[in-house]
């Protein structure tokens, strides 16, 4: 309209427009979303943290487990008028042969009296003492030994040999591993439920300082796919941004954590960096499920909005 | 009348929440292309009606129609296409106040999917026009009353509207720039712009020929312009002469000092205006 | 002039960050009890004049003193009681949303430290004499444009301030209304209050006869008010006579249109409003 | 002013003034701090959780060393022409008599049989092994027994007897609880910085959808300590409310988590309801730090928004 309006009386010369893109049509992110971005940081650094760990627990109850499962031992007792060294080798020949498993090794006495020593006090026990011989045997995961068929084939050669399939620790070890594992994933579960409910919450109070824009867009005509999208993808990014920040902050923690030597048994739920590919999907997915979770939050509550408006 | 106007009211009525009606029993219409004022005392209803007419209110009863279509059966996915049609200056102007003023007064056209060097020269030239040419690179909130109010009337008008609705719109300028303003406006309604103005600035009101609504207890009074005005009387006392000719002697026909009545609701007719 | 005026302003200078000076050697006294307008058009610096005078502001040089002390020396703590005896019409209002009419009127009172029992009536009272007396508790945003410029102006008058800062105060209100408010300034003013009052309503400032500052590109021009003017006129002309009878034959004296000046500043003399 | 106006002509009658308080001079929290308040609940919900927890491993890895330094084994081997029985009684008397023994208990040799039949397989060992007898000892805790007197007495009593203070085990044992506790202590001040860290930016946050208040505050004559004061207590009573909202469900959950049984062992790191005065304290004292964080933040922040406006 403008144009026609050019032929009038017109006193000063015309400007040349502000060069340059257009301006946002979203405040910039600077000053107001700080609060946003710092909160959604921590929270994910946190459950960042708390995945880490509970991976770290994980692993270490599965490598209890499967130390349980993929171990057995053979007792071969001395018997009157047999060479117990001797069985104990062909015991451990005969479980060699087995399918799954991988090794089998004869133990001879020293191993035996070392075992006792604890208990009994060094030099306590006679020369002649008759002791058990042990065999022990490493099982490929995931394999179960026919134990019944090879105590058949010890007891065929007539020897005093006993399976030990570890079955008296084998539940107390299962059941810590379980609540280790369900620990972590609890812990992992709280910590992200609070960042995703954090981020939620901040996402709209930031939003609520904005309404004006909503409001002078709507006006102007704007589609509410328009609106909606225009702040979905600035909270994405903003959830984002704060997630990489947090995530990139909890790996290089993790990493400080296994570089230091913390006692093998108690870094059980420090966050472990095992460098496999799981802290890579781990650190890599919390920005993204945090940005998902601001833009999804921010979307929810300009509909909201919008739809209140006619 | 054009067979369609812009917009037709019908026995409107509106209230807020539970409060008492703040407007009764409006019905009137805006004619393609027409001009009028609005007026009334401060908390009359003027911009409440103009919510009305810019649907970011829905009456309580009564029809609004918007190029001949029912407003309160409009989908809503056609409204964008119908809010970008009417151009608004609000009371409170309400520009973004994070954004320059070139780019607030652009948005109508952005929202509008126009490309900015299509737009860009066209809103300089229309900042010049409100003589804030060397303001277009300020924020909001470093400008003047006056000058905020300015912004408002340019992103308003930018996007030469079907129907522009001005709520006070000289408020905060000096008469001398109200004057300019105005003359924007009567342009904007040569080209085919449907234009209503709240003010209670009289002097304003008097520069045009054009019909004055006036608001007062919740109706609605409409004095036609002046001209036609005239154009009344005299036919009234043409038609009178001819009476007193035809049947004279009798008493001489009083000259109506009061406005003729061009709606035919039964409102009081407020306060006069000059 | 009183010894001790309410406010002085020496070479004062102001500009906004880095921008152009938008007011220039400003020199010119608020006498204690007078009443004045302030003119210029839109974006001279009315709103920025005033933001010096209530402290929000600070000049880039010269001097303002208040009540005869140096504003720049004024300790931080002195300030709460120095605003305490100032009032101030905002352009854009301020008020607290989440507060109701009364309560938003009622607050310099209770920031100072009254008792509600004690102010409670007269509240009401001034607001029912600006007409919201059916208002006192409802909400800034569901009052109309001019409803909520009468809180402002109860607000800022409640407390009877010393002095009366008022911008724009009648822009949103019908030309009725602002007679009416016109008055209560008007009356403050009787009892004691310096009134300075930024308008451009040309209507308003005629009703009083009071001095009128205006601003234009940066410098103040004072008129003095039409009695003085007409008294000076009479002077002069007294004068004039007198010369001529002294020393005919001479040329007559021409009769100057010109405002007298009254500051003795060098400005341009801004535009004449009548 | 206008009691001196009321002469004039005013045609309406004045209404009577709201009844009632003074309104609220702060915005009432309502909507617009939900966001702080759920967010401070949460944090301060996993700070109290974590707090817990880390009490939980602390008291466990007290528990553990202590255990370990309050108790001794006595080894009384059998000797030519002695009755091992009778040395481990005279033993454990001889013990009993030293200054800080609580308990000292001789175990006969079905115990120490018992101790080797997971080693040696059962029905192994000839009934006349000669097996060293133990004597359990049980010291009171904080007090160092003198072993070397003691073994002086075994000495000179002629019994082949050692005394073992289970050092082999206890700096391992020691190590893993000092690695518990400060994990513990770790996550505690982690969440707990965190918690402070959100409280304080969501606090900020809210503040800053209220500078009007302030500037019309300001501009009525309000002091700035009269401001920053209304601030300082609205966000406290926030924070404290938010504080006890987390403390509380904290309290809760660790209460439904004391109650169910996890295996002793693995409890370790849950938050545990021991039932002394440490869980309330720790539990009221959240609340008020919560509070005490975001006033503090809050006071800073009108402070700093009072002192840029003059
Ligand atoms: N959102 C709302 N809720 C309740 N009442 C409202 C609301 N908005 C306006 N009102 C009331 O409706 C009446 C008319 O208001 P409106 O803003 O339409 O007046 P107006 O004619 O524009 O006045 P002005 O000239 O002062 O701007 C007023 O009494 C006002 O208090
Ligand atoms: N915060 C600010 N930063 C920069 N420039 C400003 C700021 N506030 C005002 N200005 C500029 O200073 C000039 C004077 O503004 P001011 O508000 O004092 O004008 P005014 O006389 O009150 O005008 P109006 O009658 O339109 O209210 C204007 O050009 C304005 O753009
Ligand atoms: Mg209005
Ligand atoms: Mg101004």
């Amino acid at each position: 309209m403008t144009t026609r309006i050019r032929g009038r009386a017109m006193t000063n010369p015309i400007p040349k427009p502000p060069s340059g893109g257009n301006g946002r049509l979203l405040p910039p992110d600077a000053g107001r979303d700080r609060p946003l971005f710092v909160v959604a940081a921590i929270l994910v650094f946190l459950a960042c943290i708390a995945g880490l760990g509970a991976r770290g627990a994980w692993l270490q109850a599965q490598r209890w487990t499967t130390d349980l499962e993929t171990s057995l031992t053979i007792q071969v007792r001395p018997a009157e008028g047999r060479d117990a060294e001797a069985d104990a080798d062909r015991a451990a020949a005969l479980t060699r042969a087995m399918p799954g498993v991988e090794q089998a090794t004869s133990r001879g006495r020293d191993h035996a009296l070392a075992l006792l020593t604890p208990w009994l006090g060094e030099g306590n026990l006679p020369d002649d003492l008759p002791l058990p011989l042990l065999v022990d045997v490493r099982t490929r995961s995931g394999v179960t030994i026919d134990t019944a068929a090879l105590q058949a084939q010890l007891d065929a050669e007539g020897m005093a040999a006993r399976i030990d399939d570890h079955g008296r620790w084998a539940n107390a070890v299962r059941r810590a591993a379980g609540t280790a594992q369900a620990l972590g994933l609890g812990l992992l579960a709280l910590l992200a439920g609070a960042a995703a409910a954090v981020i939620a919450f901040a996402a709209r109070a930031s939003l609520a300082a904005r309404l004006d824009v909503i409001d002078a867009l709507h006006l102007c005509g704007a589609e509410d796919r328009f609106i909606a999208g225009l702040f979905q993808r600035r909270f994405f990014m903003l959830g984002l941004k704060a997630g990489v920040a947090g995530a990139v902050f909890a790996g290089l923690v993790s990493l400080l954590v296994s570089l230091g030597d913390a006692p093998a048994d108690m870094a059980f739920f420090l966050p472990q960096w095992a460098s496999d590919p799981f802290e890579f999907v781990l650190l890599a997915c919390a920005p993204v499920l945090a940005g998902l979770t601001a833009a999804i939050s921010a979307r929810l509550a300009v509909a909201s909005d919008l739809r209140g408006r006619w | 009348m054009d067979p369609e106007p812009v917009i037709r009211f019908d026995n409107v009525g509106m209230r807020y929440g539970r409060g008492p009606e703040i407007l009764r029993d409006l019905s009137f219409d805006l004619p393609r292309g027409s001009f009028q004022f609005l007026t009334g005392p401060s908390g009359a209803g003027k911009t409440s009606l103009l919510r009305l007419i810019y649907l970011a209110a829905k009456p309580s009863r009564g029809l609004i129609s918007y190029f001949g279509r029912d407003a309160a059966t409009l989908p809503r996915n056609e409204l964008p296409d119908l809010r970008r049609r009417v151009g608004v200056v609000f009371q409170e102007f309400r520009l973004l106040g994070h954004m320059n003023v070139f780019d607030n007064v652009a948005l109508p056209l952005r929202v509008a999917g126009r490309k900015r060097a299509d737009y860009a020269e066209d809103v300089a030239e229309l900042l010049t026009w409100v003589g804030l040419g060397d303001k277009m690179n300020a924020l909001p909130a470093t400008l003047s009353g006056g000058e905020q109010q300015r912004v408002a009337i340019a992103r308003a008008v930018v996007g030469q509207p079907e129907v522009l609705i001005a709520d006070e719109p000289t408020g905060n300028v000096d008469p001398e720039m109200g004057m300019r303003l105005l003359r924007l406006f009567a342009e904007l309604n040569k080209l085919g712009t449907t234009i209503i103005i709240a003010t209670h600035d009289l002097q304003l009101v008097r520069m045009l020929d054009a019909p004055v609504m006036t608001l007062s207890n919740g109706h609605l009074h409409i004095r036609p312009p002046r001209s036609e005005r005239l154009r009344m009387q005299e036919a009234a006392e043409a038609e009178a002469e001819a009476d007193r000719i035809a049947a004279a002697p009798a008493a001489a026909a009083p000259r109506s000092s009061v406005d003729p009545q061009a709606s035919d609701d039964d409102t009081d007719p407020g306060q006069s205006d000059d």
